[in-house]
């Protein structure tokens, strides 16, 4: 810290710094591509906190002690945190694609970026800052009584306001985000009378598949003829585009399990429609006759192949009884 | 000081808007009559006006003056007063409102209602709601632009004119757009409607322009006088003692552009051509009686401000413009007769008549004699009721068959004689009949002209042939001849029409015999605007002959 | 080596927070983004601050910082609102400002 | 006295006008009592003006000042001399005896009323026109008789022909007081006034150039009343209206104003030769041109229209001829009233006993059936074609006389055309005598089929007929005995003598013999073998005379038809051209405003970038302003 305060009350760098700067600036650079240019939220926050770590460092080196502090503490630590969680609720995992969607927007956002980077360069090369006097005395106080004699001197207005300005932040977020509930919540007798009323699911929601090499809650579960069910899969999953898809072989599976039974029961070839299939619902695992059995298989295909291969079976030949 | 006899002429009818608006939306007759009193109180007040107005010789040219500071920083006074011209004016306007009123007393009628003669196409139309109040509008917006138009009359502050000049679009905006007669070409009332609405946008936008133009040229007058006299100022009479005085001097080109922006403004309004083509649209879709509105008062406005501000504030100017000026006015008077021949459209004629008229009031004012002058006064006022008889005889026509094509018509006279009989005096007030006020200023104009440009002069006689075969082929076609199909039950005038029209007839026939009043009026007025233009009429080639004994 | 490095440093970062407000479509990386331009801001002033030897620069990251704070804040209640409603976190799908 | 005198029609047009239904069954009383009154007052007024001698004859009356503006002084005041008061007493006498016939002849007519208010408006206007003491007074009688006409022509206004008439009579008479107007003008900026002292008094102090054009444009307004080419045209259209107006309006008075306005401007006209020249000219083709037409007509009211205009061509060559003519073409004028005057009324008769019926060529014969009518008819018919010592006789006579005396090539060629003129008119009276009233029967049945019943009409037709013959006979003695109409008429209109190389016997002799010409002539054609009644297609001659020699079909095609074409260009063009380009303008400004307006896409980003633009564009200035 010592070290840092002298090479900030010098009049010049010192070459330490220089090493400093040449190593730290291209990762602070590249942490800002990131933040760009990455395609899940997640890792373009991450980016964007090292680089706030690094400009932490450049401030420290650049004798605003405080400041640097307050950049770790407040960017890093709290509104990285703060993105994170909101990230979390909107879905951590889901990509965008950076494909652009409006017509010629990428050209004029490059053109207008780039074009205004080059004249910050060219008017910061342009000004000439030539003098360089050190924080030496300002600092001889110690920084942050220097930032705290002016910040409750000469700018306390702005200081009370920026306070007032917090509280209402505080406020507004918590408004906004914020949901009255009107009215009660409902029992779950309730909720099955709606269901009822409705005259859908009238049972819970069916389970998702799992397979014995991979468990995982966000596998939708199979109809009887092998096409995936949304409904299996929570909707929050469904809804950050988190569902997983059926591994083709397992459907691939399926078919040649119905064909080797039919084969079994000396069936004809590919009868036209399997019988599970005559009421679709079946998969929602009502009626336990042995009509819909296959649906009960389709829907229980955690079982792997076999056994639902035996219970088709004894289901087909119950159905012949 | 003496009572401010000008603003409450003016103010009466703008209360009475007040009044007949706030009127509830079932109490329709009681608008109508409320409106009706404040247009009678007018014109008593107008009538107070002329009395009091002093034609005697040693009489200074503005009177009833008032005079109060309204915004000190930009030296704008509200200052009212007239001269001979603005209160004959005032007094036409405040006479023709009453008419109007009397005329229009059941266009803005509910369609659900079973107006009197507004046969045709009312059935099967949507019921009044009661929120609606359409009638209470319409008579409310006709007194405002009264009061607009009397204000703009008497104000002798050039900002005060042109607010009011301006402020005037606005109530005939919707008095355009708003009350249309259902007997357009478009049978469908949303067609009718799409016109109306192109007829009013295209009145307020050509006006809006002009008074654009206008207003440039008003700050620039505020400006000069800025510069050169102590405190600038926008007072007519401020100004012309300044220039009598030598004390200001818009110099040359300053004072063209000056002109040229005031008589832009004015020449749309008192369609010049190519200035024109709002009026035939206007005039065609709005109601009969807001058709009067817009020709007979509100367009006097333009030629009257040419007499009172082009010529007063620029007479250099002026006398540079006067050649193009007077061609146009000259292409303006044949142009619009030829026009008026080749219409199918009863309202839309009478809309070109009054185009070529206008260019005779022009004429005359540019001619600067005080015939010429003196006669496109008289022009106005006579113009103003003479076609206000024929456009409202036109319009009761209208409102019995439901269609303003010329074709629809014949015949009319043998089942409603009188009609055709006002009609047709109509008509003759419009080819300035001997006998009939128009004659005596078109005679007066063509004097005025002719005594300064001979070529002129001639020319403009050719528009008096056009205007016999106008009028006549019109009252031929439609009133005369085996009668159409359709016209067998046409009812005759009613009282209330009767009573409208025969009063215009009687006014125009007393203008015709006895003008001596109103030119008594006018001639002082006449003589201090050329010698703002320092112009004097030329002499006789032998000056010698006295008039007859 | 002259501080002026930082300053081109604090102008590389910002152009690079501009091209990704104006690229992304999701909100909360367009907001990221802004973040990042407000801090290459504070490096900028930092800088300043070193090379006139006096504060002020350093209050005026302060505040800067405090303001973002409030502003990140609001604007992440407002995306998450957003989101409940429209089930989307694109800034291209609240398009409604068209006539 | 004298502003009675044009009052009393006045007042009963207003009233019976005004008055409405309550009039219906007395107004016609009304009217002819008035017109009556009117004529009580003349003759008063005539015999007060006989008690006093020469000079001092000329009534003067100041009603009140018109229109005065600065030094135009225009004012409401008659003057009465005995040019007036000739006008005055054949006006009221032919007038008065035409109401009493109307009230016959319109008897059945539903809209009687209004027809007497018209003539008596008619009345009021030719007595203020020829009582006018300016020339702006004289121009509102001028148009108020226009307008009388006009109404008059149209009275069956249920007839389009009739319209078409009355509004053609209007026109053309419009065009020629556009003439009026413009002398008017030309008078005021040339004398300062337009009263006739005044102006006349002074005519010869001003350059002869302004007089030409003065007198040159008082010409076409008198071509334009008086039905002479060019401007003849409407004179057989207005023969639609009902047979009494023809009589009175366009007969025996409103189509003679042209001959007063130009003997009252004599001293313009003496003053300006150019201007007399053509005046004479335009008299000598409408001379023959009415003659001509006359000869072919059929219809009777039309082939007395001919003869009307050929009558009154004399009368404009007369007046065109100056002092040696002014007197003998008022003289021919009076007498011309009476004769005509009572040939229409025997014309109207006619009709009223034919249903109607205007073709000659089916009337014949008819002489037993209206003995009255053939009577008077006859009479009137021997002083028009100028039968020794009746009245025709001596005017005509007067005026060929006075051509001959304009000496040398013109006098003869004058008088040629003159006594040729003689012997048409003896023609195609005798023409329309025989067919009318000689030969056998040739009556149609009308299109309803009735057969005609000719028979007498009422007293209250015949009697007036009856006093206009005896004018037609003795007038012109009356006048001409120790010349006292031109003792009475020299004061205002001087009078001249030329020496003619032909005495005044010689001329009456050949007068008398081309008469009797003409009359075998006819006699020759339609007297002794019987006439067609489907008209021959006769030699081009004969049938361009029945097309009015073509001048309706000139007017068409160099007026009409281009008139037509130009004001249908005319909206074409203020629709497209000069609307179109304010439509254009305001179309285009809306285009840009919807292409600007995709800009605002409602994406964030895309605002974005443009703020980024701007702010970069900011950079850019400021650096700039730096750099220089």
């Amino acid at each position: 810290m010592s070290a840092l305060a002298s090479l900030a009350a010098e009049t010049s760098t010192s070459t330490g710094e220089a090493a400093q700067f040449w190593l730290l600036g291209p990762l602070a650079l590249l942490g800002g591509l990131g933040t760009v240019l990455m395609r899940r939220a997640v890792y373009s926050a991450l980016c964007l906190a090292g680089t706030m770590v690094i400009l932490a460092l450049f401030y420290l080196s650049n004798g605003a002690y405080f400041l640097g502090m307050v950049q770790i503490v407040v960017y890093t630590g709290a509104v990285m945190m703060l993105f994170l969680f909101v990230l979390m609720l909107v879905g951590v995992s889901s990509t965008d694609s950076l494909k652009e969607t409006l017509k010629g927007q990428q050209w004029l956002a490059a053109a207008c970026g780039l074009g205004l980077g080059l004249l910050l360069v060219s008017g910061i090369g342009q000004a000439s800052t030539g003098s360089f006097t050190g924080l030496g005395q300002a600092n001889s106080g110690g920084n942050v009584q220097g930032l705290a004699s002016l910040l409750f001197t000469r700018y306390v207005v702005a200081f009370e306001v920026t306070g007032v300005l917090l509280t209402i932040a505080a406020v507004g977020a918590t408004l906004l985000t914020h949901r009255e509930r009107l009215e009660r919540a409902k029992s779950q007798r309730e909720q099955a009378e709606a269901r009822v009323r409705e005259n859908k699911h009238l049972p819970p929601l069916p389970a998702p598949g799992v397979y014995a090499r991979h468990n995982a809650v966000d596998l939708p579960g199979l109809l009887p003829d092998g096409s995936p069910s949304e409904l299996t899969v929570n909707p929050t999953l469904r809804a950050r585009g988190q569902m997983r898809e059926v591994h083709r072989d397992a459907l691939a599976a399926v078919r040649a399990l119905e064909q080797r039974t039919n084969r079994h029961h000396g069936r004809p070839e590919n009868p036209g429609i399997p019988a599970g299939q005559t009421n679709g619902n079946g998969a929602n695992g009502n009626g336990a006759d042995g009509v819909n059995g296959k649906g009960l298989a389709g829907s229980s295909a955690a079982d792997g192949p076999a056994g639902a291969a035996d219970e088709a079976a004894t289901d087909a030949e119950e159905a012949r009884k | 000081m003496s009572f401010p006899l000008l603003t409450a002429t003016a103010l009466t009818p703008a209360i009475g808007a007040v009044a007949t608006a706030a009127v509830p939306a079932a109490r329709r007759t009681v608008a109508k009559w409320l409106a009706l009193l404040f247009s009678l109180a007018t014109v008593g007040f107008a009538a107070a006006v002329l009395l009091r107005f002093d034609t005697g010789s040693g009489a200074d040219r503005y009177q009833l003056t008032e005079s109060r500071s309204w915004i000190e920083d930009f030296g704008v006074r509200y200052e009212l007063g007239v001269d001979g011209i603005g209160v004959a004016m005032i007094a036409l306007t405040a006479v023709l409102i009453p008419f109007l009123i009397g005329a229009g007393w059941h266009d803005a009628d509910p369609p659900s209602l079973p107006a009197s003669g507004q046969e045709g196409p009312r059935e099967g139309e949507a019921p009044a709601t009661r929120r609606w109040r359409p009638t209470q509008g319409f008579f409310a917006l006709i007194l405002m632009v009264e009061a607009m138009v009397i204000l703009s009359f008497a104000a002798t502050d050039i900002f005060l004119f042109y607010i009011f000049f301006e402020a005037m679009l606005i109530p005939m905006y919707f008095l355009i757009g708003g009350f249309g007669d259902r007997a357009g070409e478009q049978d469908t009332e949303e067609g009718q409607a799409r016109q109306r609405s192109y007829a009013a946008v295209k009145f307020l936008l050509y006006n809006l322009v002009g008074g654009l133009v206008m207003l440039a040229a008003v700050i620039g007058v505020y400006v000069a006088t800025a510069d050169q006299l102590p405190e600038g100022t926008f007072s007519l009479q401020a100004i012309l003692e300044a220039r009598s005085a030598g004390e200001l001097d818009f110099g040359t080109a300053t004072e063209r552009w000056l002109f040229l922006g005031f008589f832009v403004a004015f020449a749309i309004k008192a369609p010049l051509w190519p200035l024109h083509t709002w009026l035939p649209n206007a005039m065609g879709e709005s109601t009969a009686p807001v058709a009067v509105l817009i020709t007979a008062v509100v367009d006097k406005v333009g030629t009257f401000a040419m007499l009172r501000f082009c010529l007063g504030l620029f007479p250099e100017a002026s006398d540079w413009a006067t050649p193009v000026v007077i061609v146009l006015a000259l292409v303006s008077i044949i142009y619009g007769a030829l026009l008026a021949l080749g219409q199918r459209d009863i309202k839309r004629l009478i809309a070109y008549a009054s185009i070529s008229h206008f260019g005779f009031i022009v004429l005359g004012i540019f001619a600067m004699t005080s015939q010429g002058q003196g006669g496109a006064t008289l022009y106005m006022v006579n113009h103003g009721v003479a076609t206000a008889a024929l456009m409202l005889v036109a319009g009761f026509l209208i409102a019995r068959r439901g269609s303003r094509l010329i074709s629809d018509y014949g015949g009319v006279q043998k089942t409603a004689p009188v009609l055709a009989g006002t009609f047709l005096i109509g008509g003759l007030a419009t080819l300035s009949l001997p006998g009939l006020g128009p004659f005596v200023s078109e005679f007066l104009v063509l004097v005025g002209t002719f005594s300064r440009y001979k070529a002129a002069g001639i020319v403009a006689c050719a528009g008096i042939v056009l205007a016999a075969l106008y009028v006549l082929i019109l009252y031929q076609r439609t009133m005369t001849g085996p009668l159409k199909p359709g016209l067998e039950k046409l009812p005759d005038l009613r009282v209330r029409e009767l009573t409208v029209v025969a009063p215009l007839i009687a006014l125009l026939i007393f203008l015709g015999v006895y003008p001596q009043p109103l030119t008594d009026i006018v001639n002082p007025a006449v003589e201090h605007t050329l010698s703002d233009v320092d112009q004097s009429d030329p002499e006789p080639e032998l000056p010698a002959v006295e008039a007859a004994p | 080596m002259n501080p002026e490095n930082y300053l081109y440093l604090s102008a590389l970062l910002f152009t690079l927070g501009a091209c990704g407000v104006l690229l992304r479509r999701n909100a909360i990386v367009v907001f990221m983004c802004v973040e990042l331009m407000l801090n290459a801001a504070n490096l900028a002033l930092v800088t300043f601050s070193r090379m006139h030897g006096n504060l002020d620069g350093q209050i005026l990251a302060f505040f800067v910082m405090v303001v973002a704070a409030a502003e990140v804040v609001v604007g992440l209640a407002i995306i998450v609102t957003v989101y409940r409603s429209r089930h989307s976190a694109s800034v291209d799908d609240a398009s409604l400002m068209k006539l | 006295m004298i502003g009675l005198l044009v009052g009393a029609p006045l007042l009963g047009a207003a009233v019976l006008l005004v008055g409405g239904r309550l009039l219906e069954r007395t107004g016609h009383w009304l009217a002819t009592a008035l017109a009556a009154v009117s004529l009580v007052l003349a003759v008063t007024l005539f015999l007060d003006m006989l008690g006093r001698e020469g000079e001092e004859r000329a009534l003067h009356q100041h009603l009140f000042s018109w229109i005065p503006v600065a030094d135009l002084q225009a004012d409401v005041a008659f003057r009465l001399d005995q040019l007036s008061m000739t006008f005055v007493l054949l006006i009221t006498s032919v007038g008065t005896l035409i109401h009493l016939y109307s009230i016959g002849y319109m008897a059945h007519d539903p809209r009687r009323r209004r027809f007497f208010a018209y003539l008596n408006l008619f009345l009021a206007a030719m007595l203020l026109l020829v009582l006018a003491d300016n020339y702006l007074l004289l121009y509102v009688g001028w148009e108020g008789v226009g307008l009388a006409s006009f109404l008059l022509i149209g009275f069956w206004q249920h007839k389009p022909s009739a319209a078409t008439a009355a509004k053609k009579a209007f026109v053309v008479n419009r065009v020629g007081d556009v003439g009026l107007s413009i002398a008017i003008l030309l008078m005021f900026t040339t004398f300062g006034t337009f009263a006739f002292e005044p102006v006349l008094a002074n005519a010869n102090e001003t350059g002869e150039g302004t007089l030409t054009a003065i007198g040159l444009m008082l010409l076409l307004a008198a071509c334009g009343k008086s039905a002479q080419v060019p401007l003849q045209s409407w004179l057989g259209d207005a023969m639609e209206g009902p047979t009494p107006v023809s009589a009175l309006i366009h007969a025996a008075t409103m189509v003679t104003a042209g001959v007063y306005l130009i003997t009252r401007s004599g001293a313009i006209f003496n003053a300006a030769p150019d201007a007399q020249t053509v005046v004479i000219v335009v008299g000598a083709v409408t001379l023959l041109f009415g003659a001509i037409v006359g000869c072919a007509k059929d219809d009777i009211k039309k082939a007395l229209a001919g003869s009307t205009m050929s009558q009154i061509g004399y009368m404009m060559l007369a007046a065109g001829l100056g002092p040696v003519g002014y007197v003998f073409a008022i003289m021919h004028l009076v007498t011309h009233g009476f004769f005509k005057a009572g040939l229409f009324l025997g014309a109207g008769s006619v009709m009223h006993g034919m249903n109607d019926e205007v073709d000659m060529r089916r009337y014949g014969g008819l002489r037993k059936y209206m003995p009255i009518t053939f009577v008077t008819f006859g009479l009137a018919y021997l002083a028009i074609i100028g039968f020794p010592y009746l009245s025709g006789y001596f005017s005509k006579d007067e005026i060929i006389y006075a051509g001959f005396s304009q000496g040398g090539a013109e006098g003869w060629i004058l008088g040629g055309v003159m006594l040729l003129g003689a012997a048409l008119t003896a023609y195609y009276m005798t023409r329309i005598m025989l067919l009318t009233f000689f030969g056998e029967k040739r009556w149609q049945p009308d299109a309803q089929g009735h057969e005609p019943h000719p028979h007498e009409s009422p007293l209250s037709m015949t009697i007036p007929m009856m006093v206009l013959a005896v004018g037609s006979v003795g007038a012109g003695f009356f006048f001409d005995s120790g010349e006292r109409f031109v003792h009475w008429l020299e004061p205002v209109t001087g009078l001249g003598h030329g020496d003619s190389p032909v005495s005044h016997g010689t001329v009456a002799l050949a007068a008398t013999g081309v008469m009797l010409l003409g009359v075998v002539g006819a006699w020759w054609q339609y007297g002794r073998r019987p006439v067609p009644v489907v008209a021959p297609a006769g030699r081009w001659i004969t049938r361009a005379a029945r097309r009015d020699l073509l001048q309706d079909d000139f007017n068409h095609a160099v007026l009409v038809r281009p008139g037509n074409y130009l004001t249908r260009g005319l909206v074409y063009l203020d629709h497209k051209l000069v609307d179109g380009v304010v439509n254009g303008t305001a179309a285009s400004v809306g285009g840009l405003s919807g292409r600007l307006r995709r800009v605002q896409n409602g994406f964030a980003r895309s605002y974005a970038v443009s703020m980024f633009g701007g702010a970069a564009v900011l950079v850019a200035a400021t650096l700039l302003m730096r750099a220089v």
